[in-house]
């Protein structure tokens, strides 16, 4: 018998504009001691669902259908009440912003205990204790008394789960639990996971938008698109086999499966020289922080250049300080032969036509208040290049360039989804017809299929005007598809850099093995699997 | 950082603050026309009279002069002499600190329960009736002048039930409480409903924060997340609008200083501004300064005993 | 299927509810009516305002007088419909003046940082510090009472707030991406300011000026109290209750009219503030 | 938890309802205006004024019936040419215990005249010498035959105070431990609040003061004042709002008599400014004045409308007068023939809401005949730097006499030579200031009677200022209160007074 049956369940949203289904009609089982997975898409409506089951929707939903736990219908806030923490457990994406910054971390853990068992306060902080241990924090005793915000990021992830499980429920929901963690962590999140699962037969749903995580630990997976499951399975067939044309194109992009973009060139000629460059910001104690320290580094004209790092890695930071958008306290970069730095005047105008930069995050990159036209219109008049109007003109080109339907040019950002801000925030770097093009995890916020269309409009444009891209990310496999040269950061230092196909090949350090290793893929899980 | 250094910090901070505080009081005041000899005097003194006070009290001097010379006498501690009274300014401050301060006291006694209260019920009624009613209640105390309810508290509770004294100070603790209890209600009615309406609008954000929904996840019961949770979290916010309120209601109780005639340093420093008692008020400015940096400092340390980010 | 081709999505954080839109509307109803009433003051309003009958003072609401009469047999409805032109006005000016003050000061100290940040952010300390009323009191006492000499005390005293509040959101606004894009892409620093930054912190400040109006009036009438007000024989609500004061138990109809005005003037201001409010806390 | 709070809160509310004031008992005498100082020399205002009286024994006194009556001094002699003056005084003790001496009296009449900064040297200006023959012998010498001298003997400032006390000490004997000649002494001075007195011990009058001091204190705000009176808090009270009387006389427990006073409202106008600089002009303004009404609107009948530039309560007020009365025709005329240009003057007033609905009927009053006007609200402070520069063009203001003879109201409000200028008006007669000397000297009642009426026609017919009207004091007192009144002087009975409580 399966440990929860969801039957028909829909959720409904109040909006003014009257009731928006996020989810219909979804059914699935999920049977003791296995590990579900939950895959799509933004609006999918993968999360909703795993909410759902446990009666964490905000008031103005309506939810239909039934959810059976254990042959009980969780039907009323009573019923579900009475399973919650103790049947039923969940964690969520951000760590961060589900822990009560004004409780410490041994407070979380003992906090379900002493409620759902009536542990006195010494017994909870005990079992908290074995709890904290269990779920692999370091030195758990003395971090007892910390405070979330002391924590790193995969830390909060692991006590949020110690306190899920404080209370030994039988099934887990989490939901996406490592998408906002660095890959390395990631692995480790899931290694855990995984171990859970098998030591104490936890079962779990793991909602990811990542196949690749999937992949990794779930026995069982449901595809969802538009608020529906289109396809469900075990994980082998379905991602060798899959029967629908989303599945299809949903694992058609995971970037292990993109065509590879990179192309080496023959006779590389210089174009940027960092120089010893060095960012050190003084922080409020009085101390230093070595955001960028004593980077070395040449990119050749016309190449695409990759960084990879994880967070904290300093790999934006050298972005911005090429763009001076930051000045280094340290060393200088070189432009052509002259160092940026100096810049002033018509040299520095010339410079800032010549670099341009895209963004992370698609909506912040974006102003709220101006429309697609007049964002990407807006550099082009400012910089004297054309009036006003011309400009206007120029806007819908570069639209069309970078494949957005004039039909958008009056949308502003809150209107347009996060590829097709991505393609504004393009458009409007390249209205100065730049030479080099600075793409910061530029696709990292976006769903995978629309990161191919990214990545594929990116590696055109390279080739047809003839640009110079630096990419920056956290995703190595999307680098070894479309780089020509990675550079790898830690800390603030270049570990290694060299040809990628070279780096993957043999990488002559072990972060960047460790790296290369944690990488979640879709096809290298399945192989190690088999 | 440590708590001395986060103090000590503070207090170099209030120097510059200080500085720039009496330089704008001292030719403020000097700018408002009207001559604080004249008034001492009377409109009977003759103008050889007028000329001869301003001599004795140095007020014929270049006014940089003056200024130097009352800087001078504030480093040594002396605050300098009444113009109108012709006593030690310290004294007159010292007289009206105690007062002013029961009733801040006061009015934060009665306010604080009634505004965590009416927040409360507000926040878990949002939307529904008893929040409207708070809320409608809360805009008549905010816009209902305090020196209108004065009157009528006054003629009311005063006059026609006699159960209140409808003015002074009294004598003794139960006094103090018994003099000041129109005054602190009146106050209060308009500051709880701002503090509520701060309250309210906190709780409500923060009932919609994510560790809520991970509390409830595991089980918690609705009104621990509350009391636990979602009020600790919200009082953050608030406690620096009291801050500021507070600070506010040393200098900003006139109105119920002269309706209840219990006059406090508000009333004093009105007092000092009409009859351009110099003195006076610089000395008034600076213990005001030095309140508000004070209060500022308390609500600090005290965010920072709650909020374990805020001392790092 | 392509990402480009399929209907713009609803963006995951765009508002699924129009919270507050009935309030918004309801206040905004409230300031139409009165702002109708001071427009068509010289249609709606039966008397003179200022016109004395001092064979009728403070006579009780009748056919002839709907409001009553005050102390010096004047109509006290036409006074309170003239008053809402003082008030409204007051509410939106002395809203305005110091937005104005606080808001360059905010942006200036909140963008540039550093050393401008600091002298700045002292100035608004020095400010903080001295006790409001007594400010205002001093400043109206330099410049003599009046209206327009109250707005430009409140323009020097009262810009502490937004000058605090815009700061605020200027750090927070310009570490988002499209203002560093806009440095990036060579923008001068008051286009960017002006053009990137400023209409971006608009919104919070909004909400608390509709507030603030309410102060404004509030304060504006304490000060009518103090004798510090409009000037006489001007029809301003404050100064009308502060008037109507000595004869508030033989003649409540003085004060409390003006009163009820000042009341639902204030709720127009304040219904408008929370309905902006839940609405950009929702969209946020 | 809620209900808990509740049950507190009430409780809490009713510890305070019982709880009852308890204060010795002292007559509370509640006054809108300030005690700024406890020196006599130093201050001129109401409230002060009030005060002095209490603290400080003059030479002379006025009893009930206005006559002067002896104070410090038993017995006074003028020689015939009325030009000294010699007083023995009683034997009596300050509050220290120290004796009264002529030295004292010389003392504290020479230092009214000669101090710098003395807020109203004008009663001794004709005070030549001052002498103590012996220590209970003073001789004074005046520079010319003046009438009104002994009359002057009583006002406010002229108390007398400790010689020895005063150079010892300096300001601080007005602070501290004050060494009084008066009925009381002071017990506790909290500026900007209150004054406590209590009985002096060493006070020359057998059996006074009958009670055991009294609490004087400052109640700005009207309102608050009538409430106060009516829920007991105050035994007396200063200017009960005119709107008010009717209220507070039908309560049953208090008393408001209306007492005469020496005060007088009056529009000053400034005679250097168009249309007031011409007599046509100011007869115009003096005519277009209902002041009937005006009196009516602002007191609701309690005063009496004005004719004469002088108050009514003064010895020579000519009731007989009348020119300048309400007449709206011959107030245009005459404001045609001024040549107006139809400049817009501004009232200037200081912010006290009588003052303010003054304001508003002259503007009310003055636009019926076309003079145009705005009304310009200032602090007391301001307003009094303003008129005695001279920076202003009409206001409407009071002033009271000390005494019952007219000699300090006409040097005053309507003399050109005797230092403000009539009252910072810039009026000025030849013809007046010559009276004014003449009736100082003069020693025969009917003649002197003659010559203030030719002052007050002259006066009121070319409009000095404008003539209002009198109003009494609106004083409430409780009926367990005995024997206080206010003297038309500003002076409280107080030292007779009786409560039973």
């Amino acid at each position: 018998m399966s440990l929860v049956s969801v039957q028909g369940l829909s959720v409904t949203f109040a909006s003014d504009k009257g009731p928006v289904a996020a989810v219909r009609n979804v059914s699935f089982d999920l049977n003791p001691g296995e590990i579900l997975g939950i895959v799509g898409e933004s609006g999918s409506g993968k999360s909703v669902t795993c909410r759902a089951l446990l009666g964490l929707l905000p008031r103005r939903a309506t939810v239909g259908g039934r959810i059976l736990y254990d042959g009980r219908d969780l039907a009323g806030a009573a019923a579900i009440q009475a399973v919650r923490g103790r049947e039923i457990s969940m964690i969520f994406q951000n760590p961060a912003s589900h822990l009560d910054p004004l409780m410490t971390i041994g407070d979380h853990v003992a906090e379900p205990l002493r409620f759902h068992f009536g542990l006195s306060a010494a017994e909870a902080r005990a079992e908290a204790l074995k709890l904290l241990e269990s779920v692999r924090i370091r030195d758990a005793a003395a971090r007892m008394d910390a405070w979330p915000h002391q924590l790193s990021g995969g830390m909060k992830q692991r006590v949020l789960i110690a306190s899920a499980l404080a209370c030994k429920p039988r099934l887990l929901l989490a939901d996406e639990p490592t998408t906002a963690l660095d890959v390395t962590v990631q692995a480790g999140i899931l290694q855990l996971l995984r171990d859970l699962n098998r030591e104490s037969g936890l079962t779990m749903a793991l909602v990811s938008h990542d196949l690749g995580v999937i992949a990794e630990i779930c026995d069982r997976v449901i595809v969802m698109r538009g608020g529906e499951v289109i396809e469900a399975g075990l994980v082998r067939d379905v991602v060798t086999n899959p029967q629908h044309e989303y599945t299809r194109l949903l694992i058609g992009a995971q970037p292990g499966r993109l065509p590879q973009m990179a192309e080496p060139q023959e006779a590389p000629a210089g174009l940027f020289e960092l120089k010893d460059v060095a960012v050190h910001f003084p922080t409020r104690s009085g101390g230093m922080v070595r955001a960028v320290d004593g980077v070395n580094l040449s990119i050749h004209k016309g190449e695409c250049f990759g960084i990879v790092g994880e967070s904290g890695s300093g790999k934006s930071t050298v972005a911005r300080t090429i763009v001076r958008l930051i000045t280094p306290t340290g060393g200088r970069v070189m432009f052509e032969g002259k160092s940026v730095g100096d810049l002033a005047g018509a040299d520095l105008t010339a410079y800032r036509r010549a670099v341009q930069m895209v963004f992370q995050s698609p909506f912040d990159s974006l102003n709220p208040r101006m429309t697609a036209q007049q964002t990407i219109a807006e550099p082009i008049w400012r910089h004297g290049l054309a009036s006003k109007s011309a400009a206007m003109a120029r806007a819908l080109q570069l639209m069309d360039m970078v494949e957005l339907p004039r039909s958008f040019a009056t949308r502003r950002p809150r209107a347009l989804s996060g590829g097709q801000c991505q393609r504004v925030g393009i458009a409007r770097a390249l209205a100065l017809s730049p030479r080099l093009l600075i793409a910061d995890e530029v696709t990292s916020a976006l769903d995978v299929t629309v990161q191919a269309q990214i990545l594929r409009l990116l590696t055109r444009l390279r080739k047809e005007r003839d640009l110079t891209v630096i990419y920056i990310s956290h995703d190595l496999t999307v680098v070894r598809k479309f780089c020509d040269r990675v550079a790898v950061f830690q800390g603030g230092r270049l570990v290694e850099t060299g040809a990628t196909a070279d780096l993957f090949a043999s990488p002559s350090t072990g972060y960047t093995r460790d790296l290369i290793a944690a990488a979640p893929d879709m096809d290298q899980a399945m192989a190690e699997r088999a | 950082m440590n708590s001395i250094t986060f103090i000590g910090r503070r207090l170099l901070q209030i120097v510059p603050v200080l500085i720039g505080i009496s330089l704008v009081s001292f030719f403020l005041i000097m700018m408002i026309p009207g001559d604080p000899v004249r008034i001492v005097l009377g409109p009977r003194a003759t103008e050889a009279a007028v000329a001869a006070m301003r001599q004795e009290w140095g007020l014929d001097r270049p006014i940089w002069a003056q200024y130097l010379s009352y800087v001078g006498n504030t480093l040594t501690g002396d605050l300098g002499q009444s113009l109108k009274f012709r006593v030690p300014v310290l004294d007159l401050v010292l007289q009206y600190l105690p007062r002013t301060m029961f009733l801040v006291a006061y009015v934060l006694v009665l306010s604080l329960p009634a505004t965590i209260l009416m927040a409360v019920i507000a926040a878990r009624n949002e939307g529904r009736w008893p929040d409207q009613l708070i809320r409608v209640i809360s805009i008549l105390g905010m816009t209902i002048p305090v020196f209108w309810l004065g009157v009528l508290f006054a003629r009311y509770f005063g006059v026609k039930l006699g159960w209140f004294p409808v003015s002074g100070y009294g004598e003794g603790f139960v006094d103090h409480l018994h003099h000041l209890f129109l005054p602190a209600v009146s106050t209060s009615l308009w500051l709880a409903p701002l503090l509520t309406r701060n309250l309210r609008a906190a709780l409500i954000e923060q009932t919609e924060a994510d560790y809520v929904a991970a509390s409830r996840a595991k089980g918690l019961p609705e009104g621990y997340i509350f009391r636990r949770h979602i009020l600790r979290n919200s009082v953050l916010p608030t406690l620096n609008l009291l801050g500021v309120m507070i600070a506010f209601l040393i200098g900003g109780s006139v109105v119920v200083e002269i309706v209840y005639a219990v006059p406090g340093l508000g009333a004093l420093m009105v007092g000092s501004v009409l009859g351009r008692d110099y003195f006076v008020i610089q000395g008034l400015t600076l213990v005001y300064a030095i309140a508000t940096v004070a209060i500022t400092l308390a609500i600090d340390i005290f965010t920072a005993a709650i909020d374990p980010r805020t001392s790092e | 299927m392509t990402d480009v081709v399929s209907p713009a999505p609803v963006h995951p954080a765009a508002p699924r509810f129009r919270h507050g839109t009935i309030e918004a509307a309801l206040g905004a109803a409230l300031l139409l009516a009165w702002l109708i009433a001071a427009f068509g003051a010289g249609v709606f309003a039966p008397y003179d305002p200022n016109a004395l009958d001092l064979v009728a003072m403070l006579t009780p609401p009748d056919a002839a007088h709907w409001f009553g009469t005050d102390h010096l047999g004047r109509d006290v409805l036409s006074r309170v419909i003239y008053g809402a032109r003082i008030d409204i006005w007051m509410g939106f000016a002395g809203v305005i003046a110091p937005l104005a003050v606080g808001v360059t000061v905010g942006l200036i100290a909140g963008y540039f940082g550093g050393l401008t940040d600091t002298i700045l952010m002292r100035i608004v300390d020095i400010t903080v510090a001295f006790p409001f009323f007594i400010l205002v009191i001093a400043i109206v006492g330099v410049l003599g009472p009046g209206l327009v000499n109250y707005i430009i005390a409140l323009a020097l005293v009262a810009w502490v707030a937004y000058a605090r509040l815009v700061r605020a959101e200027v750090l927070v606004v310009k570490r988002l991406e499209y203002v560093q894009a806009a440095r990036a892409l060579g923008f001068s620093d008051p286009v960017i300011i002006l053009r990137h930054v400023l209409p971006n912190v608009l919104g919070s400040i909004t909400i608390y000026a509709w507030t603030d109006a309410v102060m404004v009036i509030l304060a504006g009438a304490s000060l009518g109290f103090l004798g510090l007000g409009a000037q006489p024989p001007t029809a301003e609500w404050g100064v009308m209750i502060a008037d109507g004061q000595p004869y508030v138990l033989q003649a409540w109809w003085i004060c409390l009219f003006p009163g009820i005005a000042m009341v639902t003037l204030s709720l127009g201001f304040i219904l408008v503030s929370d309905g902006l409010s839940r609405r950009l806390r929702v969209s946020a | 938890m809620a209900l808990r709070f509740a049950h507190l809160l009430t409780a809490a509310a009713m510890a305070l309802v019982c709880a009852g004031p308890a204060m010795a008992d002292k007559i509370r005498i509640g006054s809108p205006y300030p005690t700024t100082t406890l020196d006599p020399i130093r201050s001129a205002n109401a409230g002060s004024i009030e005060t002095f009286g209490q603290l400080y024994s003059r030479l002379l006194r006025v009893d009930e019936t206005g006559a002067l009556a002896p104070g410090l001094a038993e017995k006074w002699d003028v020689s015939a040419d009325g030009t000294v003056v010699t007083l023995t005084l009683r034997d009596a003790k300050f509050s220290n215990g120290d004796p009264i001496t002529a030295d004292d009296v010389v003392f504290s009449l020479l230092r009214v005249r000669d101090t710098p900064d003395s807020a109203y040297p004008a009663p001794m200006q004709m005070l030549d010498k001052a002498e103590a023959v012996d220590a209970h012998t003073v001789k004074l010498t005046l520079k010319s035959a003046f009438a009104p001298f002994l009359g002057n003997l009583e006002v406010f400032n002229i108390g007398i105070v400790s010689k020895k006390d005063v150079e010892a000490r300096g300001d601080k004997a007005f602070v501290e431990n004050v060494v009084t000649s008066g009925p009381y002494m002071v017990e506790k001075w909290v500026p900007n609040d209150r004054l406590l007195i209590a009985p002096n011990p060493n006070y020359w009058r057998e059996g006074y003061p009958k009670n055991d001091g009294a609490e004087l204190i400052e109640v700005a705000d009207s309102n608050t004042r009538v409430s106060m009176m009516l829920s007991g808090e105050l035994d007396a009270a200063r200017e009960i709002p005119w709107s008010q009387v009717a209220e507070v006389q039908a309560n049953e427990n208090i008393e408001m008599p209306l007492e005469p006073s020496t005060v007088i409202y009056i529009v000053l106008m400034n005679q250097t400014r168009a249309p007031f600089d011409k007599l046509e002009g100011r007869q115009a303004a003096a005519m277009a004045l209902d002041t009937a009404a005006m009196s009516n609107a602002v007191t609701f009948g309690a005063a009496t409308p004005a004719n004469s530039t002088l108050p009514n309560a003064l010895k020579f007020y000519d009731p007989t007068l009348k020119v300048n009365g309400f007449d709206p025709a011959a107030a245009k005329a005459a404001l045609e023939a001024s040549g107006y240009d139809g400049r817009e003057i501004t009232i200037l007033i200081t912010d006290e809401p009588e003052r303010e609905k003054q304001a508003v009927l002259m503007q009310a009053l003055w636009g019926q005949i076309g003079i145009k006007s705005k009304i310009e609200k200032t602090d007391a402070g301001t307003f009094w730097t303003r008129l005695t520069e001279g920076d202003y063009d009409a206001t409407p203001t009071w002033w009271y006499n000390e005494t019952t003879d007219p000699d300090l109201a006409v040097r005053w409000s309507v003399c050109g030579t005797c230092g403000n200028k009539s009252y910072y008006t810039n009026y000025e007669n030849a013809e007046v200031d010559r009276l004014v000397e003449a009736g100082a000297a003069e020693r025969d009642e009917t003649k002197r009677a003659q010559i203030y009426a030719d002052i007050q026609r002259i006066t009121t017919t070319e409009v000095a200022d404008i003539p209002l009207y009198y109003p009494p004091f609106a004083n409430a007192y409780s009926k367990k209160l005995t024997g206080l009144r206010m003297t038309p002087a500003l002076q409280w009975t107080l030292e007779g007074a009786e409560i039973t409580k």
